[in-house]
């Protein structure tokens, strides 16, 4: 047996194991369980080392001289201390640092394109072509605007507002679940291509 | 001075930031502060926490996957630090999930603090805080073995969810625990609202410390975020209404 | 001190962020490069702090064989295969031939059949949660079925016009309440942030509020 | 009876769901499939095309992507070198070259296409966003002077005339997420007039969608279903036309769960399920 044969019949047994979940929890699937977390974690550091650390310190640092890099490598070293009680506090640095860079990310970025580009896109002729759909979609957005109002009384005109916010609401949400069972089929067609075609060849 | 495309977004940002502030001051002069309406899912949260406490069984908390560039994961710290406080009150088992290891060693030290300020320092344990691996869906995987073997009573799940939501909600939901869900992530919000007791939408996951912890300070706050809504619906109005009379400057204004 | 030097840091790694996003990199060239500076180092430090999570994984597992907790048999496997895909994959790094043979069979596939567990909860989810119980319930119902028969084939066999429905209210009433959440949401997220930054919410230091 | 269909077990609609998709792909029904307008549109591109033309496709997906993606891309490569034009491949996503390579490689043998004279595939290049800003300016610089296997890009006689993204008169992209068409859209789309068209996972269509209106999307492949459309245009009904009966059955079992589950519900004394 060759390796790619090997290869597949591994993951064709952990495919049958994984779904042997849905009808009850068994020993089959917390082997495969099991065994796919450890490859993914321990994956997932060495892809750390091979895209980060490595290429940071032979080519940045030892090449390049970039010697500034060495504070990151520090701070996110820091985090090690969190294992000695004495000095744990100090691994809130690299916590203060990480939350601080991405509270830092939602000021400068979400804001543009999640609520200005938004909002403008929003304002647009309700006569003409198109003019009802962008009546429709005007509408719907200040509705539920409304909806999520949470310090005025949902009551009178904004609480009929707010309803008619939560009506649109649902239909968003009954879409966009209809619209996922094609996706979600699709993948599961993948993988009975895959049984079926790569490991058994009937397809 | 400023960078392209980001003048408008500036003033406006600032705009709702200073008000935000404002907000902040006047609550902490001690001003009144308005009722909040009611979050059923945030009301419902004491009720599934105790369940879990009468049955003996282990409550599960998940922050998401997002990392902490998502404002979700963010406000997602505050809940758990409600809901790890509860647990440790009533000396309830909390398994805590995590896909991101530096946000896996913010909610343990959260979970462990929080067991700390309830004078449970004893009871807390190191185990229950778990790393899975930070693939989406071995973690999922992972969750779903846990559902199964714990026997999980209650499942409270607030951040950023992908693909992930459904997996959890319905491994929760067949195991029979009460799940408590809210995410801002749109294409997910369905899943919950299907599969969950109780689904928090959008905002009002960002709203939930506020409300939790009934702080004047974080009440004022809110007030500021309804500012900002009324403002947007204001400003569509009026936009909308110059679009239809064939001018689009304030939408074009507002996206340079 | 302790309290005082994560949020000095947290604050100004935000501000410098923010700056530099506003401030024209033309006007301050340092800020500009600053920025990616930033993130560059917020991916390094990540990198550097990854093993935590690892560290934690490991210790879980080894302490259930120490213990021999229910279960502690699949602990030995997930630690081997942890320790093969880490030992081949720092001496090989992730292309050599073991690791990259766990990586498509023992990653890339099991990933695939876990996302397509999918197909399965979002039947049962629909069946058990679509019921015409309010109002509401069946608004939400009826947008899903129209949905779903549109994107089929199927649908169009039943009626010509079922396609055009659906691509109708995916671009209009469900583009509208989608933006509604995501601009509320927005607002929710600015000021999570916001506090933050200002020091008034610091659970992710262990603290509770102010 | 009724009470009892209330809350079926679970495991019945799974089994019935495994059933009815099996079934569906090893006998194919055939239901007629029309063609879309976006479709056509990215089709009428594709019959554009000059002989010597060059089309870049960019596998900008992960493995969730492979069946809805997979059969566009050899539906595309097929029609493209049939129409005599030559192909360039790369792509921002690690898993890319490796999901994606092979169908274009399928097509090139089956028409007898030479590596390197008829086709390209420069594979994997890091950097998401930051490479494709390099490639509009220099393709070679941004892919670091190497195809997929390493070798370089002098040895191949095509990147002669392919020195950066102005070379292309099509480029075809297939997207799971980001970065995916709403980059190409921005950052290609802004600076050279190359009319790219667009394959997307059905979940990604509403993001899509605007910028086949607004016309920065030259024609838009929806899901497995504007795969199977392409293969049926491509005359090569593959894994996307088998995969539509399937996808209609399942439709189709998950409503009929849906209306028992009601009727259960209505008739039944309105008990059990939830919202």
């Amino acid at each position: 047996m060759d390796t790619a044969t090997l290869g597949i019949w591994s993951a064709a047994i952990m495919t049958l194991f994984l779904y042997s979940y849905i009808f009850v929890d068994n020993p089959f699937f917390k082997f495969a369980e099991h065994a796919y977390i450890g490859v993914a974690a321990a994956y997932g550091m060495v892809l750390q080392i091979d895209n980060m650390i490595r290429p940071t310190i032979k080519t940045k640092l030892l090449v390049q001289g970039q010697w500034i890099l060495i504070i990151p490598i520090i701070l996110g070293l820091m985090i090690y201390t969190r294992y000695f009680k004495s000095i744990n506090y100090i691994a809130r640095y690299t916590v203060a640092f990480m939350v601080g860079v991405g509270a830092g990310v939602v000021l400068a970025r979400d804001f543009r394109a999640s609520f200005m580009l938004q909002v403008a896109d929003t304002m647009r002729s309700v006569t003409g072509p198109g003019g009802v759909e962008n009546l429709i979609v005007m509408v719907g957005v200040v509705t539920t605007l409304t909806y999520f109002f949470f310090t005025l009384e949902q009551k009178g005109f904004v609480g009929v507002t707010a309803k008619i916010g939560r009506w649109t609401m649902m239909i968003a949400l009954g879409a966009a679940f209809g619209n996922t069972v094609m996706a979600r089929v699709s993948l599961f067609l993948g993988r009975v291509q895959f049984l079926l075609g790569d490991w058994l060849g009937i397809l | 001075m400023i960078a392209p495309n980001q003048t408008w977004t500036l003033i406006f940002e600032a705009a709702f930031s200073i008000g935000l502030i404002i907000m902040i001051t006047r609550s902490r002069k001690g001003l009144k502060v308005p009722a909040i309406r009611k979050v059923s899912g945030l009301e419902a949260l004491d009720e599934a926490i105790g369940r879990a406490t009468e049955l003996g069984q282990p409550v599960h908390y998940s922050p998401g996957i997002g990392d902490f560039q998502n404002s979700q994961t963010l406000a997602s710290f505050a809940i758990l630090g409600y809901v790890a406080r509860m647990c440790a009150k009533y000396d309830t088992r909390l398994i805590t999930t995590n896909r991101n290891p530096v946000v896996y060693s913010v909610t343990e030290e959260i979970v462990h603090q929080a067991f700390v300020a309830e004078g449970r320092s004893d009871s807390f344990v190191a185990d229950d805080v778990r790393f899975m691996s930070d693939d989406q869906f071995a973690y999922a995987s992972g969750v779903l073995g846990i559902m199964a073997r714990e026997h999980v009573a209650t499942n409270v799940m607030m951040g950023a969810f992908w693909a992930e939501s459904l997996i959890f909600a319905e491994a929760g939901a067949i195991s029979g625990a009460i799940q408590i869900a809210g995410t801002a992530n749109t294409h997910q919000i369905p899943f919950f609202v299907a599969a969950c007791d109780y689904a928090l939408i959008g905002e009002e996951l960002y709203a939930a410390s506020a409300y939790l912890s009934k702080d004047p300070v974080l009440i004022g706050n809110l007030v500021g975020q309804d500012f900002g809504k009324i403002f947007g619906v204001v400003i569509i109005l009026i936009g909308t209404i110059m679009a239809t009379m064939g001018n689009n400057s304030l939408s074009a204004l507002m996206k340079k | 001190m302790r309290k005082e030097v994560p949020i000095v840091i947290c604050a100004a790694a935000a501000l410098i962020y923010v700056l530099s996003t506003f401030i024209n990199p033309t006007t301050s060239p340092f800020l500009g490069k600053l920025k990616g500076d930033l993130d560059t180092w917020y991916l390094l430090v990540y990198a550097v702090a990854f093993a935590v999570g690892l560290i934690n994984l490991a210790q879980i597992h080894l302490r259930k064989v120490t213990q021999q907790r229910q279960d502690w048999q699949f602990s030995i496997v997930l630690l081997g295969f942890m320790a093969t895909t880490l030992i081949f994959g720092i001496f090989t790094t992730g292309k050599g031939p073991v690791t990259d043979f766990l990586y498509q069979y023992f990653f890339v596939n099991p990933r695939a059949t876990m996302y397509s567990i999918l197909v399965f909860y979002i039947s049962s989810a629909a069946y058990r949660a679509f019921r015409i119980k309010t109002f509401e319930a069946s608004i939400l119902l009826v947008a899903a079925v129209i949905m779903m028969l549109g994107q089929a084939p199927i649908g169009e066999v039943i009626w010509s016009q079922i396609p055009k429905m659906s691509a109708w209210i995916l671009n209009y009433p469900n583009a509208a309440g989608m933006r509604g959440i995501t601009i509320a949401a927005t607002l929710g997220g600015v000021a999570t942030a916001l506090r933050i930054v200002l020091g008034i919410e610091r659970g992710h230091l262990g603290g509770g509020g102010e | 009876m009724w009470q009892k269909l209330q809350n079926v077990d679970r495991r019945v609609i799974y089994v019935l769901m495994m059933i009815v998709c099996v079934y569906a792909l090893l006998n194919p029904m055939g239901l007629p499939i029309s063609i879309n307008e976006t479709t056509r549109m990215a089709y009428d591109k594709i019959q554009a095309l000059q002989p010597g033309d060059i089309v870049w496709l960019g596998y900008e997906f992960s493995a969730g992507g492979v069946p809805e993606l997979v059969p566009a891309i050899k539906a595309t490569a097929k029609m493209a070198f049939e129409k005599g034009a030559r192909i360039v491949s790369g792509t921002m996503w690690l898993e890319g070259q490796n999901l994606g390579g092979a169908a274009l490689r399928e097509m090139a043998d089956l028409q007898g296409k030479v590596y390197g004279v008829d086709y390209v595939q420069i594979g994997y290049k890091p950097g998401g966003q930051v490479f494709l800003e390099r490639a509009v300016d220099d393709l070679w610089d941004a892919a670091v002077g190497i195809d997929e296997n390493g070798a370089d890009l002098a040895t191949l006689p095509l990147m002669e005339e392919v020195k950066s993204m102005a070379a292309f008169d099509l480029i075809f992209i297939y997207c799971t997420g980001n970065p995916g068409d709403k980059e190409y859209v921005k950052i290609v789309g802004d600076r050279l007039n190359v009319p790219i068209c667009s394959s997307v996972v059905s979940v990604s269509v509403p993001e899509s969608m605007p910028f086949v209106r607004s016309g920065q999307l030259a024609g838009l492949l929806m899901g497995m279903r504007g795969a199977a459309e392409f293969e049926i245009l491509a005359k090569i009904p593959g894994n996307a036309v088998s995969g539509m009966d399937a996808q209609s059955l399942s439709h189709v079992l998950i409503i009929v769960f849906i209306i028992v589950g009601n009727l259960a519900f209505l008739l039944g004394g309105k008990k059990g399920g939830r919202v």
